[in-house]
């Protein structure tokens, strides 16, 4: 049974009446009563919520004074409304949790006037009155400023008179629209007004809206916003962004419906550019709070943007609208709860939350929630608004969204960078009363990612196995990571077990690589000890993300799951010691590259046809991946071009590629591997996947495959060339894996049968050397405690293991026989022989002799030559990080022996493809249309002339003279940087002189140049608040001025 | 200067949107739908003479609870506000005039009969809770004139407006179960029109409405003369 | 006469905002203010007015039955009777606000209020 | 219709307009509460005319006397602030 919706403001007022009656003294009293008020409003939303989700209730209608609409104030009481009802209420009451010491220390008036305002925010959801509406607007401003007054904070007076003296002006507006509405409706009802249509007092229709617009803070008219949020009680300050804001939304959404679809640019435009504009001034902030309000106006304006977009969002309008309005109100309101906890306003000083690990996951989920990350409402209703945005053409202003979403997720995620890397001088601060309501808003993101998964209509990914699997060691966080990384193997394993046999060949490669590849890498996580929090959730979140990518058959699938790998790795690559701004860089291409794959899905969406069986709301399209193969001109290449650059984004194609050698060489010993080995070759399947369906695809009659192939060519020659020049062991490791990714994408651009049979080989070869050498290199790294080759040398001795991976994974990887990179060469050549560019083969070729030097390098300054003396009493490193290196090894040699293992089955899938070319397998020999290969021949012939040379050598250096350690000549002085009279330093110095000029930064230069003009469009923009709450008027007036003109052009 | 021309320039703008809206006004020769339904109905089903009174009253109660509201929001926080600044007694300030002193004792009580009066006809005559309420708060106001000294018991106003404020939404409440809803008057009988006691808890509602804003304007007129002079 | 009436209300409320955005005392702002509202609400009741008709009161001169034809719109007045009141709420607010500044920062200058800003 | 009415309605409405330059333009403070008051009076006095009775009563009451109150009470309060505006704009 519900109770009605009107008991709820008469609870509300009663209750502030109440307190009035009390003595001075008696404030614990008053905040009892306070608090079991906004409880029992609460309960009454929530129970009319259950009403409407439950039974699919109609909205209801109820009267007061006895008498119908329009005569008397009506109120009304749907779904929407009980929903946001609920937010209030629930907001209020926590809000009222966390000010607690603040209510009981100012009194019971403060309550009265937090009472009041939780009630009048009802009120502005419920009426349908339109001056009815204003009375509550007026209430609002006048219980805001009385609440902005319980600040600590001296600065929050100046604040509350800055927004008193804007809602003087707006008020002013609001009546005589109001009126001169009335006067030509008859009638104050919104759905009366609405009947007839604004067409008869437009003028009057935009002063009202204008009005009710400005308490949206539309940039630039929210100088005073910004303020408040800044100077306000942290409890306040919630309840102002997310009941507030929320609430203005409603009521703009219900005065809006009044005008008519003829106003709906007008939300659009004020919309957007508050997103954008919010987005990029809060790029340069340093205060959380106003960074905070920033984001708040960015996301209200998105919001604003689904309202205006509502005539082609159809019946996914509250499902977009509703799933953006909660996350982004669940998620500040948990945040700005947080801040209370820190005592430093500096974006930095939130590094004291790392005491309490509960805090920091509250923390990434309101930030997860705030970027529209899976599993949270944000990404369904992302999805869907950008489906249908693009399935009306509506691209520019799709093209927007996605920059103001990335402007956003880059400052939040360097926020939280700054929070798991920074010191922090402060401790923090939480007792329990206070944390109950950031924990509430824990649980309501989570609650409502499900909810919205449940309501997507399509697979909840809160229901999906391997992501539940992840999220399950957040719960483990208690337990010893030895316990977790069992676990973590066995899940791995059993995963794979479970499903191998579901996967034609080309995917069971990869899934071998995601599921097993990544088990045998957490042996070497067995070194760690304590509890190691947050990696296992982290890494499973990258796995399950994998996983479910090769799972996918749709759209969607197929890009939650890129997402969730996304994250999962930005986590794990943020777990480094130094690696603070190189996740931010890897989360920002990542996420850029993700919206240009969501754009490309979109866009595609609007034009194949559609396969996917319609779900309970009737989805926007989704579509089968391998229809993308349907797609006709003009669209195509576009899509074609969007996705290929997303995927490249993820191989880390040049131009797109200065994220990952911070990203790899900062990470973990055993992240390094998982980032490298593993997390690449998602982006390769990506490719696979997009050129499979796709196939050639060209634009203004440039074919776009051979411009792949050229950016392969190019990235192989240049991270070679760079790994070369580098000092640090796993940076050169980290350039050397751009080169051969570069590779990877010239074989697969190369289109022919044996091009993609050799891009496999380099996914399985990749997988496998590179993990071994970044495994080997950081049990190095972590022995001798640098990573700076030439502070190292002659660890042969010490450390004969992870010498002997080494060098297998370096003949491996150069490709010289037995190892299987010959193998891959062989194929590699074969196919460039099938190709019809010869160009960029020149390159390619001349990539090969570059990998060569640099692994010369590693294995020369790392183990041999002299040893340094503080190293003499170096032990191998430690057995769990050695293990998978044998492993390794073990497997090297076996695919060196037998490629027709693997090999075979995916010669006879790619088949399908491209017929063309195919390998013929007899027995242990290979043949091509060029020749043939018999790796076993091969094997013993190297086998024989090693043996020969090795004994050779061991005769010649019978008298061979051993130079002592210090037999060196110095001279008198000691050079100013000792480590440039190293030989290892610097030590390929003739190739940079010759070739230095083609390794110069540009790249880096060219996307630190766009950060800086992003930053300095909003320094510019930060000048217009100037602080002084007249020219914020002046903002206002001109805002409603710039609106007014721009409407009358329309 | 150059702030005065731009608020020119943008005053120039919304002079355009004023005039627009001006020379678009033409008088109504007959009532719209709203207002023909309360000239028509709220003698015969509100009882009440005073048709504004009963739209405020109860057509738009809900509004008028609101703007009671407003006025309880401003008065605790001005409250609020001022009581930091609060002035210690102990200071002397210049006696007033005898003459004035007398006057308000005569007065006093004289425009608090007044006040009551024209609330309590609110619903018969020009004037209600509002206009009875602000009548009231003249009374304190002389009185702090004639003893700015004078400490009010705070206690006592905010003891009236608590009370006043819980009554009248009791009895909108009431309105919910014994009437059509929410404020409406008829749970009280109506008696008849142009009789004091008549249009149901109309008068009740708007004398209660006349305590409360009373109460609230004395409540901010106490606080503000409570304050110290810096 | 009624639009003689809306132009001065219409002209207040504009002499109030220049007021508004001219004078840097918070106090004069608040004067200002005060004459917009006034402004506003001469608009609106200007706006319900009907010529030749009577105040929306049932008595002696108009009775019930005839009251359609007699009585001008009350719902205007209705309004601005809310309006006034809740202007004088904000204008205490205000007020309260201009004390608490003046005795934090001793001065009313709007300009000097500036420590939140970008 | 007699002319009584219009002229005075003129005259009021000109009297308005007169009065709301003074508080914004006035060179006192106290000058330019009154004169806001006097708009305010001058606006019942136009209510009435009208046929506006009620609001006729909460302007004269409301409006005009008891803002201008307020407005005296804190003037009364931070005088000395008053002299510190470094005059318009």
């Amino acid at each position: 049974m519900v109770i009605n919706a009107l008991h709820i403001l008469a609870t509300g007022l009663g209750a502030a009446f109440l307190t009035g009656l009390l003595d001075e003294k008696r404030n614990g009293l008053a905040f009892m009563i306070t608090l079991g008020a906004l409880a029992f409003m609460s309960a009454v939303s929530a129970g009319w919520l259950v009403l409407f989700a439950a039974t699919g209730a109609h909205p209801m209608d109820i009267q007061t004074a006895g008498t119908p609409p329009p005569f008397a104030i009506a109120l009304r009481m749907g779904l929407a409304e009980a929903a946001l009802l609920t937010l209030i209420n629930l907001a209020g009451l926590f809000a009222a949790m966390h000010m607690g010491e603040t209510l009981l220390a100012r009194g019971r008036r403060a309550m009265a006037v937090l009472l009041v305002m939780v009630m009048a925010l009802c009120g502005l959801v419920l009426t349908r009155d339109l001056f009815n509406l204003f009375v509550f607007f007026e209430l609002i401003v006048i219980a805001t400023g009385g609440l902005v007054l319980l600040s600590d904070d001296e600065r929050a007076v100046s604040a509350g008179f800055k927004y008193l003296i804007v809602s003087q002006f707006i008020s002013v507006l609001l009546l005589v629209g109001i009126v001169f509405g009335y006067h030509a409706t008859g009638t104050l009802n919104i759905d009366g007004m609405a009947e007839q249509g604004s067409g008869a007092f437009a003028l009057a229709f935009f002063l009202i809206l204008i009005a009710v617009a400005a308490e949206l803070k539309p940039f630039p008219a929210n100088g005073w916003a910004l303020d408040i949020y800044e100077s306000a009680h942290p409890g306040f300050a919630a309840l102002f962004s997310a009941a507030a804001a929320s609430a203005a939304l409603f009521a703009f959404d219900k005065v809006l419906a009044i005008g008519g679809a003829e106003w709906l640019p007008v939300a659009t435009g004020i919309g957007i550019v508050s997103f954008v504009a919010g987005n990029l001034l809060a790029l340069p902030q340093t205060n959380d709070r106003r960074l905070l309000g920033y984001s708040s106006i960015a996301q209200s304006g998105l919001i604003l943007v689904a309202i205006g977009q509502q005539d082609i969002l159809g019946e996914h309008y509250l499902f977009i609208a509703g799933g953006l309005l909660l996350s982004h109100a669940v998620a500040k309101a948990g945040l700005y709860w947080l801040s209370g906890f820190v005592a430093g306003r500096e974006l930095t000083d939130w590094a004291a939350l790392r005491q309490r690990p509960l805090l920091v996951l509250a923390f990434v989920t309101g930030i997860a929630m705030l970027s529209g990350l899976p599993p949270f409402p944000g990404f369904y209703a992302k999805w869907e608004l950008v489906h249908l945005l693009a399935n009306e053409g509506r691209l520019a202003l799709l093209g927007w969204i996605l920059f103001g979403a990335l402007v956003e997720a880059g400052y939040l995620f360097r926020w939280f960078g700054y929070a798991i890397k920074r010191e922090s001088a402060h401790t923090i601060d939480c007792p329990p009363d206070r944390v109950i309501p950031v924990i509430a808003a824990l649980l309501a993101g989570w609650a409502l990612g499900f909810a919205w998964g449940e309501l997507s209509g399509r697979s909840n990914l809160l229901l999906v196995l391997p992501l539940l699997f992840a999220l399950a060691f957040l719960l483990l966080e208690w337990a010893p990571a030895w316990l977790k990384n069992t676990l973590a193997i066995g899940g791995l394993s059993l995963y794979f077990l479970q499903t191998w046999q579901d996967y034609d060949p080309l995917r069971l490669i990869f899934l071998v690589i995601f599921t097993l590849g990544g088990a045998i890498i957490f042996l070497a996580s067995f070194h760690a000890h304590g509890r190691r929090i947050g990696f296992y959730p982290s890494a499973m979140t990258m796995f399950a993300g994998m996983v479910l990518l090769l799972q996918a058959t749709d759209s969607f699938g197929f890009f939650a799951a890129w997402e969730l790998l996304t994250i999962g790795s930005y986590f794990l690559i943020l777990r480094g010691k130094e690696s603070e701004p190189h996740a931010l860089s890897y989360i920002v291409f990542s996420l850029g590259g993700a919206f240009l794959i969501l754009a490309g899905f979109a866009i595609a969406a609007a034009s194949v046809v559609t396969l996917a069986p319609s779900g309970a709301v009737s989805p926007a399209p989704t579509f089968e991946i391998a229809s993308l193969a349907t797609l006709a001109q003009p669209v195509a290449p576009w899509v074609f071009l969007l996705l290929a650059i997303g995927f490249m984004t993820k191989t880390a194609a040049i131009g797109l590629h200065i994220w990952l050698p911070g990203a790899h060489a900062e990470a973990e010993t055993d992240v390094s591997p998982m980032v490298s080995g593993v997390l690449l070759k998602a982006g390769l399947y990506g490719l696979f996947v997009l050129l499979m369906s796709m196939g050639r695809q060209s634009l203004y009659g440039v074919d776009l495959v051979n411009l792949m192939l050229w950016i392969g060519a190019i990235t192989a020659l240049l991270g070679n060339l760079m790994a070369i020049f580098q000092e640090d062991a796993k940076r050169l490791l980290a350039y050397s894996s751009i080169g051969q990714m570069g590779y990877a994408l010239f074989g697969l651009a190369l289109m022919n049968h044996l091009g993609w049979l050799m891009a496999l080989m380099f996914v399985i070869n990749h997988y496998v050397y590179k993990s071994m050498l970044f495994l080997s290199v950081g049990g190095v790294a972590k022995r001798t405690g640098t990573r700076a080759m030439y502070q190292m040398g002659g660890l042969i001795t010490l450390m004969p293991l992870s010498f002997i991976a080494t060098l297998v994974g370096i003949i491996a990887m150069s490709g010289v026989p037995p190892l299987s990179g010959f193998g891959g060469r062989w194929i590699f050549y074969n196919a460039i022989m099938d190709a019809d560019t010869r160009l960029p083969m020149v390159l390619i070729f001349l990539s090969g002799p570059i990998a060569f030097l640099y692994l010369f390098r590693l294995i020369h300054t790392i183990f041999l030559g002299q040893l340094k003396d503080e190293h003499r009493r170096l032990k191998e490193a430690p057995l769990s990080i050695v293990l998978p290196q044998m492993i390794y090894v073990a497997i090297l040699i076996g695919v060196a022996i037998f490629p027709g293992l693997i090999l075979r089955r995916v010669d006879a899938y790619i088949s399908q493809f491209l017929p063309d070319g195919a390998l013929n397998w007899e027995g242990l020999t290979i043949t091509s249309q060029y020749g043939w290969w018999n790796p076993v021949a091969i094997m013993i012939v190297v086998a024989c002339i090693f043996l020969l040379i090795f004994g050779w050598l061991l005769f010649v250096n019978r008298k061979a003279q051993k130079v002592k350690q210090f037999n060196i000549v110095f001279s008198a002085e000691r050079p100013y940087r000792p480590e440039t009279t190293h030989f290892a330093w610097n030590f390929f110095a003739p190739y940079k002189k010759a070739m230095g000029f083609l390794v110069q930064p540009f790249v880096t230069r060219f996307w630190g140049a766009i950060t800086d003009l992003l930053h300095t469009a909003g320094d510019l923009g930060r000048r217009l608040y100037n602080g002084n709450g007249q020219i914020y008027a002046f903002h206002f007036l001109i805002f409603v001025v710039v609106v007014f003109v721009s409407q009358l052009g329309m | 200067m150059v702030k005065r021309l731009v608020a020119l320039a943008l005053l120039a703008v919304f002079g355009l949107v004023f005039a627009t809206l001006l020379t678009g006004y033409a008088p109504d020769a007959e009532l719209n739908q709203t207002a023909r339904y309360y000239a028509e109905r709220t003698a015969a089903d509100l009882g009440a003479a005073n048709i504004v009174t009963a739209i405020i009253v109860t057509y738009r109660g809900l509004d008028t609870l609101g703007e009671v509201t407003v006025l309880f929001l401003a008065a605790a926080i001005v409250g609020l506000v001022l009581a930091e600044g609060a002035h210690d007694r102990s200071r002397m300030r210049p006696p007033v005039g005898e003459l004035l002193t007398t006057g308000t004792r005569f007065l006093v009580p004289m425009i608090l009969l007044l006040g009551a009066y024209v609330f309590v006809n609110g619903h018969l005559t020009p004037g209600g809770g509002f206009q009875g309420g602000a009548i009231i708060a003249s009374a304190v106001l002389l009185m702090l004139l004639a003893d700015p000294l004078r400490h009010f018991s705070h206690r006592l106003i905010s003891a009236i407006e608590s009370l006043a404020g819980i009554l009248y939404v009791a009895i909108g409440i009431a309105g919910l179960f014994l009437a059509g809803g929410f404020l409406d008057n008829r749970i009280l009988p109506l008696g008849n029109l142009g009789e004091l006691a008549s249009a149901g808890a109309i008068p009740l509602i708007y004398s209660l409405i006349g305590l409360k804003v009373g109460a609230e304007f004395s409540s901010m007129l106490a606080s503000l003369s409570e304050t110290e002079e810096p | 006469m009624v639009h003689v009436v809306m132009a001065t209300g219409f002209l207040l409320i504009l002499i109030g905002f220049y007021g508004a955005l001219t004078h840097r005392n918070l106090l004069r702002m608040i004067v200002a203010f005060t004459v917009a509202d006034t402004g506003v609400n001469v608009v609106i009741v200007s706006v319900g007015h009907m010529r030749g008709r009577s105040a929306p009161i049932l008595d002696r001169a108009v009775a019930a039955a005839d009251a359609v034809q007699r009585i001008i719109d009350p719902v205007p007045q209705a309004l601005v009777l809310t309006a006034i009141v809740i202007g004088v709420g904000v204008t205490a607010l205000m007020l309260a606000y201009a004390w608490r500044i003046y005795r934090q920062h001793r001065t009313l200058d709007i300009a000097r209020l500036t420590a939140l800003k970008g | 219709m007699s002319y009584l009415l219009p002229a005075l309605v003129g005259l009021v409405c000109f009297a308005m307009l007169a009065a709301a330059f003074v508080a914004i333009r006035g060179a006192g403070m106290a000058i330019a509460i009154l004169a806001a008051g006097l708009v305010s009076l001058m606006a019942s006095v136009l209510f009435l005319v009208l046929a506006a009775p009620d609001v006729a009563m909460t302007e004269a009451a409301i409006g005009s006397g008891l803002t201008t109150f307020l407005l005296f009470f804190v003037l009364g309060r931070v005088r000395g602030g008053e002299k510190e505006e470094g005059g318009h704009g």
